[in-house]
C-alpha cells in the first residue's frame, strides 16, 4: 500500500511553473514560466492557487447546496421551492447572497465589538480547513496530512469556540443560552464522534484520509455500521442540524447566537453552516462510503460527488422530517446511547481484527454481515434502554380517577324551564 | 457550594413561536423554568368597547377578528346570544348550515393547533404545511358559502347569510373524505415518532381539579379526563339530535392535549355527516319581517356559551332596548386557559416552554380582543 | 534550504505572537477576552508543534486545549458577574507574581539542564525502545525523520515522513503503559468525583 | 342539558345559610350584598347542595349609577348553572369588591381585566395589575363616561 498519493493539481501547477525539476520528470513540464532557482516561488504560487481553487469550489458548492436544499424542502412539503431566478431558481441563493451583502450592518450597543466581529471569521475558518484534507478524487486534495482524521476532529471543535464567542459578544441573554447549549452539545458529542472513528482506524491502519480511502476494499459502512450511525448522528450534532439544532432552535431562541447578527456577518455564519454540512457529508462519504472509489465507468470525482450528494440528501431528509430533541435527551443520547454503541463497536472490531488481521474481500463480507447483526441488536437494546423512563411515566398516569361530571341531579323544582330571557 | 443565580429573559412579543404577539417574562435557573409572568395587551383592539357603538349585526364582524382561526365559532356564539336576547326563532336549515360551518371551522382550528405543535417542537415546517394544506380545502368551502375565507361573518340572527351553492355539497363530500386521511397522517406523525412522544409525554401535567378550578375548558380539560363538552352537556342549536363521542384522555400532558384535538376533529367529521343527512330544504333565515335588519332586543341580559375550538366561548350581552348592545363581554377561552400557564411551565425545561404554551392552543386575537 | 528559511521565519513570528498573546491573557481586564487570548496562544503553540513535525501533538493540542479546555474556560467565564471589568485587585497579587517568576526560572533551568534528544543523542537506546521496525534519519532540513524500514526499502518513497503518531502510539502502549494506566485511573476518579458532587447537589 | 337554578330558590337557600346576604332575586339571578360576596362564593363552591366548581365568567357592567359584577357559575357534577350578581360603586366612588381568586383560580385574569377596563378594584387579589393596557393609562375605557380619543378631539375643536 502506498503511503503517499500524489497531489495531481498541485503537481500540475507546479510543474507548469518551474523550468526543470527532478520531481516533475515523469510529468513533463510544458510551460516553464519561471526561471531556474525560483522553485520556492513556484511552490508558493501553486499553493495559493490550489487554495484559491478549493475555496471557490466550496463557495460554489455552498451556493448550489442551499439551492438544492431549498428545492428539496419544496419537494418534501408539496410545493415547488425557489423557481424564479435562473433556470429552476438556480440563482436564487446568489441573489440572496448579494442581498445580504447590501443589508445594514447593525452592531448592538451592548456588544463586545471586537469579538462580535471576530466570531464569524472564526466560524468560517475551521470549516474551510476541514476541506483541505479531504480527497475529492484521485490525487485531488490540498494536503495529505498523515493525521488527517484527527485534524478534522480538532478543527471542527474550533467552531464551538466561535459559537461561544458569538453568543457572548452579542451581549444578549438569549444568545448566551445558545452558547451554553452549544458548549454542552459539542463537548458531549466530540467523544462519541472521535470514538466512532476508532474502528475505521483499526481497519485502515492510518489516519490519512487518502489512506483510509485506499484501505476500503468494501465501503466501511458495511464493516462499521455502528460507527457510521454514531458518526452520522454526532456530526449532525456538531453541525447543529435537526434533531440537534439546539443552538439555533428557531422556535425557542429565535436563532440563538445569530440573533444580533445582520448583513454579511450573518451571511458568513450562514455560509459556514452550509459549508459545515457539506464538510460533514464529505467526511462521511470519504470515511464510510469509500470516497472517490467506485467502478471505473465514471471518473473518481463524480463518484465522490454522487456519494456527497447522497449523504447531503439524507441530512436534508432528516432535517425535514424530525422535530428537535430536548437538551437533556440530547445529552442522554450522547452519554448513555452513542458512547456505549461506540464501545461495542470498538470491542467487536478489535476481536475481528485480532482473529483476521488481514482479511480478504470475501472474509470482509462475512465480517460485514456479523457487524450488521450486532449493530441492529445493540441499537434495539440501547433504544429500549433510553426509552424506558418515558413509557413508565405514561402508564402510571393512565390510572387516575375521572373527575365527576353530571353524576348528581338537583331537584326539578329548583330548575328554570328552558325559556328565553324576558 | 456555589449557589446558582436565576436569569430573567424576556420572550416576545416578537418571537417566532408565541402564536401572535405574546410576551412572557421568564426566569430560568440554567435551562429550568422557575418563574413565568405573562404580559398581555399587544393585540388589544377594544372589541368590547367598539361593540357598544355598533348595531347587533355589525358586531358580528368584530367577532370574526377575535379568534381569527375559528371565526365561524365566534360568529355562532355571538349569534346564539343575540337570538336568545332578541327571542329570535331560527330557521332549521340555517341552523344545520351553521352547524356544518362551525364543525368545519373546528376541524380547521384543530389542524392549525396540531400543525403548530410539531412546528414548536422544532420540525422545519413540513407537518405544519401538511395540516395547513388540508385547512385550505376547508377555507375553500367557506369561500363557497360566504365569499370569505378567514373573516367570514357568515351567520345572521336566525340562520345564515345565504344558502350554500349547488357545488358546495360535492366539495364538502370530498373534503370529508380527505380530512380523516389527513388526520391519520398527522396522528401517525404524532404517535409514531419517538422524538415527539418522548418530548410531549409527561410534560406540563395539570390535575383535573386544578383545571376546573382555574376555569380551563375545552380540549385541555378533556385531556385531563373531565367529560365536559357543552355540545353534549348543554346542547345548543341541534346538537341534541346528533350522536357523537367526546374523546377523553387521562394523562393531561402535552401529548394528551393534541391527541384529544385530533380525535375531536374526527368526531367533527361524523357530526357533519349527520348534519348532511338531516338537513332539509327551506329558508336559511327568517324573513326581514320576522327578524328586522335593525334588531332592537328588549332590555335584559343574557349569557350564552358554545363549545369553541379552544374551550367555552361565551358572550354576555346586555340590551337597553336600543340598536346597539349596552355591554358586550366575551368569555375568551384563550385568555382563561392561560391561567395555569405558570403552573404548567415551572419545573420544565426551556425546550418545552413553547410546546406547553402551544398546547394551550391560544390565539392572541382572542386573548387580547 | 528554502523550506528551512520559511520554517524559521514562521517559527519566530509565531513565537513572538505566543509571547504577545500570553501577555494579553495576563493583562486583559476583560476576562472573556483573556480566555479567547488564551485559546489564541494554544493555537499558536499547535503551530509550533506542526513546525517541529509533530503533527499528532499539534492536532491534539488543538483538539484538547482549544476545542475543549478553552471552550470550557470561556463557558465558565460567562457565568462570572463582572466579566467586562474583571476583579480590580487580588489579594494574592504578590504571591502569584512570586510563584510565576519562580516557575519561569525553574523552566529555564530545566531547559538548560535537560539532555535533549537532539541529533547527537538519537542513538540513545531508551529513545529507540518500542520503535522496532523504525529508524531515524537526519533530513536535509535538520529535523529527525522516523522512517519505516519497509517503506524506505523501495526507492519511490524516498524522503517521506512516517508519522509521529505511530511512534507515540507504540511507545505509549509499550514503554509508558503504566503511566498511561495511572493517568486513566486519575481521570476516571476525577470524573466520578465530579459526578458525585453534582448528585449531592441535586439531592439538596 | 345544563339546568339553570331558579334565582328565587338559590336566593332563599343562600339566605338560610348566610342570613342577610341577599339583596333581591329574579327568575334567573341572585343579587348579593357586595360585602358578603366572598362568603357566598365559598358556600357555593364548598356546600354539597351547590358544588359550583367551575366559574364560567366574570363580567362587570357600568349602569351609570352603579357597577354590577356578574358571576356565571356551573357545577360540573350536578350539571347546573347559576348567576350571581352584585352591585358596587354607588355614586361611582372608588368601586371595590373582594376578590374570588381564592375560591376560583379562574377569576385571576378576568378580575384583572375588569380592573383594567372598568376600574373596579378587587381587594386581596394577588396580582392586581392592568391586563391589556399599560400601567398609568388614563381612565377605564369600558366605563360609560370614558371619553375616547376621537371624542376628545371633537370636543377640543369646539
Amino acid at each position: 500500500m502506498d503511503m503517499i498519493v500524489e497531489n495531481n493539481i498541485f503537481r500540475f501547477i507546479y510543474c507548469n511553473l518551474v523550468n526543470t525539476n527532478e520531481s516533475c520528470s515523469d510529468f513533463g513540464n510544458f510551460l516553464g514560466i519561471l526561471p531556474l532557482g525560483f522553485e520556492w516561488l513556484a511552490f508558493l504560487i501553486s499553493g495559493f492557487l490550489l487554495c484559491f481553487i478549493y475555496i471557490n469550489g466550496i463557495l460554489g458548492a455552498v451556493i448550489l447546496s442551499i439551492w438544492g436544499e431549498r428545492r428539496l424542502y419544496g419537494r418534501f412539503q408539496n410545493r415547488s421551492g425557489p423557481n424564479r431566478w435562473g433556470p429552476m431558481g438556480v440563482f436564487t441563493s446568489t441573489a440572496d447572497a448579494i442581498k445580504v451583502m447590501f443589508k445594514e450592518d447593525v452592531v448592538p450597543v451592548d456588544a463586545d465589538k471586537f469579538l462580535f466581529n471576530l466570531a464569524p471569521v472564526l466560524m468560517v475558518f475551521p470549516v474551510f480547513m476541514v476541506f483541505s484534507v479531504i480527497p475529492v478524487g484521485i490525487g485531488t486534495f490540498v494536503v495529505d496530512l498523515n493525521v488527517g482524521l484527527l485534524f478534522i476532529l480538532a478543527v471542527t471543535s474550533l467552531s464551538g469556540l466561535a459559537v461561544v464567542i458569538a453568543s457572548w459578544a452579542s451581549g444578549n441573554r438569549i444568545s448566551i443560552f445558545s452558547g451554553l447549549r452549544a458548549v454542552a452539545v459539542l463537548i458531549s458529542y466530540e467523544i462519541p464522534m472521535a470514538l466512532s472513528l476508532v474502528g475505521v482506524l483499526m481497519l485502515s491502519g492510518t489516519l490519512s484520509l487518502n489512506g483510509i480511502v485506499e484501505a476500503q476494499k468494501i465501503p466501511f459502512i458495511l464493516l462499521q455500521p455502528l460507527g457510521f450511525v454514531v458518526f452520522f448522528l454526532a456530526s449532525l450534532a456538531e453541525i447543529n442540524r435537526t434533531p440537534f439544532d439546539l443552538t439555533e432552535a428557531e422556535s425557542e431562541l429565535g436563532a440563538g447566537y445569530l440573533n444580533d447578527y445582520s448583513s454579511m456577518k450573518f451571511g458568513i455564519f450562514f455560509l459556514a453552516e452550509f459549508a459545515a454540512t457539506i464538510g460533514a457529508s464529505a467526511v462521511i462519504a470519504t470515511v464510510f462510503l469509500a470516497g472517490w472509489k467506485g467502478p471505473e465507468i465514471l471518473p473518481s470525482h463524480i463518484w465522490f460527488g454522487i456519494k456527497l450528494i447522497l449523504v447531503l440528501g439524507l441530512i436534508v431528509w432528516v432535517r425535514m422530517s424530525w422535530p428537535r430533541m430536548r437538551i437533556d435527551q440530547i445529552l442522554h443520547l450522547a452519554w448513555k446511547g452513542l458512547f456505549e454503541l461506540t464501545l461495542i463497536n470498538i470491542i467487536v472490531t478489535t476481536i475481528m481484527i485480532s482473529i483476521k488481521p488481514d482479511p480478504s474481500v470475501n472474509e470482509m463480507w462475512i465480517m460485514a454481515i456479523i457487524n450488521w447483526v450486532i449493530c441492529i441488536f445493540s441499537l434495539i437494546i440501547v433504544s429500549k434502554f433510553l426509552n424506558r423512563s418515558v413509557k413508565d411515566n405514561f402508564s402510571n398516569l393512565k390510572n387516575t380517577t375521572p373527575y365527576p361530571v353530571g353524576t348528581e341531579k338537583i331537584k326539578s323544582s329548583f330548575i328554570n324551564k328552558k325559556e328565553m330571557v324576558n | 457550594m456555589p449557589s446558582t443565580q436565576p436569569v430573567t429573559v424576556n420572550l416576545g412579543p416578537q418571537h417566532p413561536s408565541t402564536h401572535g404577539v405574546f410576551r412572557m417574562r421568564v426566569t430560568f435557573d440554567g435551562e429550568e423554568i422557575v418563574d413565568v409572568e405573562p404580559v398581555f395587551g399587544y393585540l388589544h383592539r377594544g372589541s368590547e368597547k367598539l361593540a357598544e357603538e355598533r348595531t347587533y349585526t355589525q358586531v358580528l364582524t368584530l367577532t370574526d377578528r377575535m379568534d381569527y382561526v375559528s371565526s365561524m365559532l365566534n360568529n355562532q356564539s355571538y349569534i346564539l346570544a343575540v337570538e336568545k336576547l332578541a327571542n329570535v326563532e331560527p330557521s332549521p336549515r340555517g341552523v344545520w348550515l351553521r352547524m356544518i360551518a362551525s364543525e368545519l371551522q373546528r376541524i380547521a382550528s384543530h389542524l392549525v393547533a396540531t400543525g403548530f405543535l410539531i412546528q414548536d417542537l422544532g420540525a422545519l415546517g413540513t407537518p405544519l404545511i401538511y395540516s395547513m394544506r388540508q385547512r385550505e380545502y376547508i377555507l375553500d368551502l367557506f369561500e363557497m358559502l360566504c365569499g370569505a375565507r378567514i373573516t367570514n361573518s357568515y351567520l345572521r340572527p336566525g340562520g345564515v347569510y345565504m344558502d350554500a351553492p349547488e357545488e358546495f355539497w360535492p366539495a364538502l363530500d370530498k373534503v370529508l373524505l380527505d380530512v380523516p386521511h389527513a388526520f391519520d397522517e398527522l396522528e401517525e406523525l404524532l404517535s409514531a415518532n419517538e422524538i415527539i412522544k418522548s418530548r410531549t409525554i409527561g410534560v406540563s401535567i395539570l390535575s383535573p381539579e386544578s383545571m376546573v378550578n382555574a376555569s380551563i375548558t375545552g380540549p385541555m380539560l378533556r385531556a385531563g379526563g373531565v367529560d365536559w363538552d357543552l355540545r353534549h352537556r348543554n346542547p345548543y342549536d341541534f346538537y341534541d339530535q346528533i350522536n357523537f363521542h367526546r374523546p377523553l384522555h387521562n394523562s393531561s400532558d402535552n401529548f394528551a392535549r393534541f391527541w384529544v384535538r385530533i380525535q375531536e376533529a374526527r368526531e367533527s367529521v361524523k357530526i357533519i355527516r349527520q348534519c348532511i343527512d338531516k338537513i332539509e330544504p327551506g329558508p336559511v333565515r327568517p324573513s326581514f319581517d320576522e327578524v328586522p335588519r335593525l334588531l332592537r332586543p328588549p332590555p335584559g341580559d343574557v349569557y350564552s356559551a358554545i363549545e369553541g375550538s379552544k374551550g367555552e366561548l361565551g358572550f354576555y350581552l346586555v340590551s337597553d332596548g336600543g340598536i346597539a348592545p349596552y355591554r358586550c363581554h366575551v368569555r375568551a377561552s384563550s385568555l382563561i386557559n392561560l391561567t395555569l400557564l405558570r403552573e404548567m411551565l415551572i419545573g420544565e425545561l426551556f425546550n418545552d416552554l413553547f410546546v406547553s404554551f402551544g398546547s394551550i392552543d391560544l390565539n392572541m386575537g382572542e386573548v387580547d380582543r | 534550504m528554502s523550506g528551512n528559511f520559511f520554517i524559521d521565519i514562521t517559527f519566530w513570528v509565531v513565537s513572538f505572537l505566543i509571547i504577545l498573546g500570553s501577555f494579553y491573557v495576563v493583562t486583559a481586564r476583560n476576562i472573556f477576552r483573556g480566555a479567547i487570548g488564551l485559546s489564541f496562544v494554544f493555537i499558536c503553540v499547535a503551530i509550533i508543534f506542526f513546525l517541529l513535525n509533530a503533527e499528532f501533538l499539534g492536532v491534539v493540542q488543538i483538539l484538547v486545549y482549544v476545542g475543549a479546555v478553552s471552550v470550557l474556560i470561556a463557558f465558565a467565564v460567562m457565568f462570572i458577574k463582572d466579566v467586562v471589568d474583571g476583579s480590580k485587585y487580588s489579594k494574592y497579587r504578590l504571591l502569584s507574581a512570586f510563584l510565576c517568576s519562580f516557575l519561569f526560572f525553574v523552566l529555564i533551568f530545566i531547559s538548560q539542564v535537560t539532555e535533549w534528544n537532539s541529533m547527537d543523542s538519537i542513538e540513545n537506546e531508551d529513545a529507540l525502545a518500542g520503535l522496532e521496525g523504525f529508524y531515524f534519519e537526519e533530513s536535509e532540513s535538520g529535523s529527525i525523520l522516523i522512517k519505516k524500514a519497509e517503506v524506505l526499502s523501495d526507492g519511490v518513497n524516498k524522503g517521506v515522513f512516517i508519522n509521529s503518531t505511530l511512534s507515540i502510539g507504540s511507545s505509549l502502549i509499550s514503554n509508558f503503559l503504566i503511566p498511561l494506566q495511572v493517568i486513566g485511573f486519575i481521570l476516571i476518579s476525577a470524573l466520578i468525583g465530579s459526578l458525585t458532587i453534582i448528585r449531592q447537589r441535586r439531592k439538596q | 342539558m345544563t339546568d339553570q337554578w331558579k334565582g328565587i330558590v338559590l336566593g332563599k337557600m343562600l339566605n338560610q345559610i348566610l342570613p342577610g346576604c341577599l339583596v333581591s332575586t329574579n327568575k334567573y339571578d341572585v343579587w348579593i350584598k357586595n360585602e358578603n360576596l366572598l362568603e357566598v362564593c365559598n358556600v357555593l363552591r364548598e356546600k354539597e347542595e351547590f358544588k359550583f366548581d367551575l366559574l364560567n365568567s366574570i363580567t362587570a357592567v357600568d349602569y351609570i349609577d352603579y357597577f354590577e359584577v356578574i358571576y356565571h357559575i356551573t357545577s360540573l357534577s350536578k350539571n347546573a348553572s347559576a348567576v350571581i350578581k352584585t352591585k358596587v360603586g354607588f355614586g361611582r366612588k372608588d368601586p371595590s369588591l373582594s376578590s374570588v381568586v381564592g375560591v376560583w383560580r379562574g377569576a385571576d385574569y378576568q378580575e384583572r381585566e375588569i380592573w383594567d377596563l372598568l376600574g373596579i378594584k378587587f381587594l386581596s387579589h394577588p396580582n392586581l395589575k392592568r391586563l391589556f393596557l399599560w400601567e398609568g393609562y388614563p381612565g377605564y375605557p369600558l366605563r360609560k363616561d370614558y371619553i375616547t380619543y376621537d371624542q376628545s378631539i371633537v370636543t377640543d375643536n369646539k
